[in-house]
């Protein structure tokens, strides 16, 4: 029986000090949950998506609750690449944590611009390439739910950034394992999946669709089985390690994920209804591998028994 | 369990807080009263709490509620049933435990220099006026309400505004209480007799616009409290954002009040039935 | 205010009385609910799916709870056409209620043969092509991902059947819109939809899947954006009714899935939970129409206001 | 509200039901009381009831629990706590509704030229055998009971066995009650000795078959209940096949009792836990 669980966790040349990490656009760049959450007991915080301009978003309303889930239709608002490295970098760089940040474009060339902006940032530990937000109109998820497109915009941004890259996959499509290998291939340090379900909700009483855009992106527990299945058919595929999420809000969901191949896992809306919820996830992450046994965390990636 | 945010911002705690009661005030809207005696510390008239109601389902989001009253280690909280979650908490029994981020948001700016002050209430809009109206007559500041409800049962804390209030005024949609109409109508009059320092409105989005055009004529600043869908409530989720003269703000860290001429009312729309 | 509700809705050439039917697989061919359902204030009877020779369907355990949702991986287990005209459809012609038969396939000779067999039962009164389930390992879904695969099965059972002809359309791709079109051009009288997306899940305890064959297929509440989603692109589409389906419960439901554009809808999973959720639902329509002073139910369809 | 089914089949009822009790019986194991005037007339040792615990939650399927005892106008189910509905149950109170679906399926067989019958449970299994030893009890048959468990404090159902019984084995794992080690360690001198006319099993499938094996090697019938998931419990959905030699049958309508030499057990396989 071990009485340390070594919580390190490894995407490519990055070491985590545990797999536990924010999903985009759940966490901003942390600082509004530091009250909360020990931000140095992350393994890492992914920043909300950052373009090359800053872009407005979508109408309101921008979310609506679902069984299980939550739509969000935010369409990734965010000042600019400029003002976030002014802001949110200058802040982060005061923190002991590993800073990933989510990266997005109209065009291959914005989301290049962005990546070589993130450079000579120090403080950026790796980029992760959201090629699949259903909430913006062009680019956004057009990108990744074709294999080309996804090989391309992969292949550019490789070609601009010398830090681990990581692409985040949608699950709107047909099989999103040729996606992965296509991004693998084009030099990928790994993916993360699965970004929101396309999903819509109707009120009953004013006939209007209950987000201003009709339509936005389904998160939380109620997607999680379509994780787990996409996360297991990915990490089968690949050989690059995988950020498994969609709807993680236990410890026993991010040992789900990791059972089924991922080596780091993101927590995302559940911090809206806990915004402790990452420590709890870490701690009971840790108590599962101490009470089974387990001494490195690692172990669990891919152990689902079939 | 509580847990104290870091310095830079306003200081939000995440509270365990329990039902000491909770009772039906008139159709459809009820009262709970919650020991939570941090939160209840610190909060200022206008802020709100982001409440978690019911732990035991799959998934529920938190709901935002403005503190209706504070005094001492408690919060009372007036809230109309809804949907899901409004319906879970009228179900709340005394003794049960549940957990709320508070206080958040920026409250009703209150100069030093106001002597009168007129608040507009339109339906559940007096929910967060009852602190501020307390806090204005301790402070000798005279208060003027005017209030308005579609009929005189859903006059809301009308006795709490009686109380402190200096004036008043009433209008109901069926004339069951005070004048017949909406209370917009009394608002002219008001500001032209009383010469408010300031107006502060909460209520329905147009009737808040239409108050606020009332105000900027009588060249009498005027503060509103909007409202929007809320995901986490400590501004990182960009779900509430609100359109105004110097961008997009979130209300829940920006607002819930802001000026009514810094905010760009075409675009600030809130779902239509609320 | 009218007093009454004309509920008929029309599927092609098929007249329903009301937009109400079973989902099929949920509801078996009626039989085992005859206790707790008035038949014949259903819409239709969708049955579970038949195929040409008996299928055992999958091992054991075949399902899963989810959040607001479960996963079954039944694999289609059926006593094949012969067997089920013997015995469900001397049943069923004793109940005055359509019955739409649910044919599945594993090559299009197969579908071709079902249908054939069923052409000359009166007691048929369409037929719902499944190329959509997730959960047999040759055809099922992978008729229902490629267009030119929809295609050809939409364009052989047509040549087979004079019945209306309705296809049932997977979630598990891209973008449905392509499928639905490519099925209305092969002269589908209908689409439904959707079948199920596929998921998995894991027990953190034994490390083995929940379902024996590892994935299967997500149903209830949790899926019901991405249905309305997928029914309202679907019905902006294509020209024929839509039959939509995916997490419906309550009436609200079903008026959700009407204003997105379905003519007609079909109640699943919720049969598990409560077995008289089909006449609640019908009810709950009607008595939601007379609220709103709506005299036709068919007005809801696609009333969405954008 | 009540209805009825259809002539052909069963009879099942959709009953509204009231907790009359709830009680801990060990570590996680509780009894649960049910007034459910129509089903509890109706049923049969063996049947089992399909319960929809937590109406109030988003999604929850039902979950299948046999009758452990039934008498008047009441239901009793003995319940191991494991999960999201168990728990639910578990916190049940006194005067709550709840609506089940039964009797359903088919209970123990029980010819009426039986004379010595041997009841084997293991765990939990004594849940489905209360009833069982109890009517076979009051027919006049004699009763044998092979009981295990892990140790003493979790033989659930000891004293109904004991009252009833004409002789009541008891095995454990740890030694704390009766032998130490399996029941089926019970299982042969007792079949050689009391040479009874049936054998009734419940328990983990692995002990089940090993108990069918032992029962088939004397020559004896055989009869066990088997547990599968359940989705409608009514026969409809095909998720609770058990693999015999007359092909699939669902555990739900065809069973849950099953005559053991029908049983293929190889793929008749449990989730693992359970
Ligand atoms: C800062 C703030 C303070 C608030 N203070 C109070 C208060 O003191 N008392 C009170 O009764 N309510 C208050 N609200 C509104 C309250 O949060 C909602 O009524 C509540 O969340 C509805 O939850 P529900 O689950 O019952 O309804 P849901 O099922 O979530 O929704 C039911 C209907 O109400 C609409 N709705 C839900 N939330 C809001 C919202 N925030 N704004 C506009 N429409 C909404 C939905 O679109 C839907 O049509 C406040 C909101 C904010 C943002
Ligand atoms: C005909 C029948 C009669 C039953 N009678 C009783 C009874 O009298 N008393 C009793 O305590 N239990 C009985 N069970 C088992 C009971 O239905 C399950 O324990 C219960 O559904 C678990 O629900 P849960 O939500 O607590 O667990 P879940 O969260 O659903 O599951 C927890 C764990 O238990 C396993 N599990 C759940 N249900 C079953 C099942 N039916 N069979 C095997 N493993 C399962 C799951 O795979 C999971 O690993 C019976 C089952 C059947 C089919
Ligand atoms: C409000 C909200 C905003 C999001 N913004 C982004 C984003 O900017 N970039 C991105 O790649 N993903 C974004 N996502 C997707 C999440 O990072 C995550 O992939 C998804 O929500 C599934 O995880 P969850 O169920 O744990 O939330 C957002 C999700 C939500 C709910
Ligand atoms: C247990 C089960 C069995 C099913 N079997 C079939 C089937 O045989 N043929 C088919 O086309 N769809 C089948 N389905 C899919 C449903 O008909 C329906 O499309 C899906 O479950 C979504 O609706 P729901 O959420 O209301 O259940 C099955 C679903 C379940 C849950
Ligand atoms: S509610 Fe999340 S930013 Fe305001
Ligand atoms: S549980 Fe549905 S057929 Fe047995």
């Amino acid at each position: 029986m071990n009485h340390t669980v070594d919580m390190r966790v490894r995407l490519g040349s990055l070491e985590l000090r545990n797999p536990v990490v924010t999903a985009s656009g759940t966490f901003a760049s942390g600082r509004e949950y530091a009250g909360f959450v020990e931000l140095e007991r992350l393994g890492a915080i992914v920043t909300k998506g950052v373009s090359l301009h800053p872009w407005a978003g979508n109408a309101s309303p921008r979310i609506a609750e679902t069984a299980s889930g939550m739509l969000n239709s935010i369409g990734l608002q965010n000042p600019g690449v400029e003002a976030f490295c002014a802001s949110d970098l200058v802040w982060l760089a005061t923190r002991d944590v590993p800073v990933i940040v989510n990266i997005s474009g109209h065009s291959v060339a914005e989301y290049v611009a962005v990546a070589e902006r993130l450079e000579a940032e120090a403080v950026v530990s790796a980029l992760e390439v959201n090629i699949s937000c259903p909430n913006v109109d062009e680019g956004g998820m057009a990108f990744g739910t074709s294999r080309s497109a996804a090989a391309e915009v992969t292949r550019a941004v490789r070609s601009a950034t010398r830090k681990p890259l990581i692409v985040k996959l949608t699950p709107n499509v047909t099989d999103i394992t040729e996606i992965a290998r296509a991004v693998e291939a084009e030099g990928a340090d790994g993916v993360s999946l699965i970004n929101t379900l396309l999903g819509m909700a109707i009120d009953t009483d004013t006939f209007h669709p209950k987000l201003a855009r009709a339509v936005g992106g389904l998160s939380g527990p109620a997607v999680k089985p379509v994780a787990v299945r996409m996360v297991w058919q990915v990490a089968s595929a690949v050989s690059i390690p995988v950020i498994g999420m969609g709807g993680i809000a236990t410890a026993e969901d991010a040992v789900e994920f990791m059972l089924a191949g991922a080596t780091a896992v993101a927590v995302g809306t559940a911090n809206f209804v806990d915004p402790t919820a990452t420590m709890r996830i870490t701690e009971g992450l840790e108590a599962f591998c101490l009470k089974r046994g387990i001494g490195r965390v690692a172990e669990l990636t891919g152990a689902v028994r079939l | 369990m509580t847990c104290g945010s870091d310095g830079g911002l306003e200081r939000m705690l995440l509270e365990r807080v329990t039902v000491l009661g909770n009772e039906r005030v008139t159709e459809g809207v009820g009262l709970v009263v919650l020991e939570a005696p941090r939160v209840a510390r610190g909060v200022r008239p206008g802020q709100f709490v982001h409440l978690r109601i019911a732990e035991g389902r799959d998934f529920i989001l938190r709901r935002p509620f403005s503190v209706h009253r504070a005094s001492g280690e408690r919060l009372e909280i007036l809230y109309q049933v809804l949907g899901v979650g409004t319906r879970a908490l009228s179900l709340a029994e005394r003794g049960e435990e549940m957990d709320l981020i508070g206080p958040l948001g920026h409250g009703w700016e209150m100069p030093d220099t106001l002597s009168h002050a007129l608040l507009v209430c339109g339906g559940l809009g007096s929910a967060p006026m009852g602190m501020l109206a307390i806090e204005l007559a301790e402070k000798g500041v005279a208060v003027t309400v005017a209030q308005g409800a579609s009929t005189a049962g859903r006059l809301v804390a009308r006795e709490l505004f009686a109380d402190v209030a200096r004036r008043h005024e009433i209008a109901t949609d069926d004339g069951s209480a005070g004048e017949r109409g909406f209370v917009t109508a009394l608002v002219e009059p008001l500001v032209a007799q009383d010469r408010p320092d300031i107006v502060y409105v909460c209520g329905p989005e147009p009737m808040e616009r239409i108050v606020a055009a009332q105000a900027a004529t009588a060249g009498v600043p005027c503060q509103v409290s909007l409202e929007r869908l809320m995901g986490c409530g400590i501004g990182a989720c960009l779900s509430c954002v609100v359109s105004t003269v110097h961008g997009q703000k979130r209300a829940c860290v920006d607002g819930p009040v802001f000026n009514a001429e810094e905010v760009l009312w075409a675009s600030a729309e809130i779902p239509p039935k609320y």
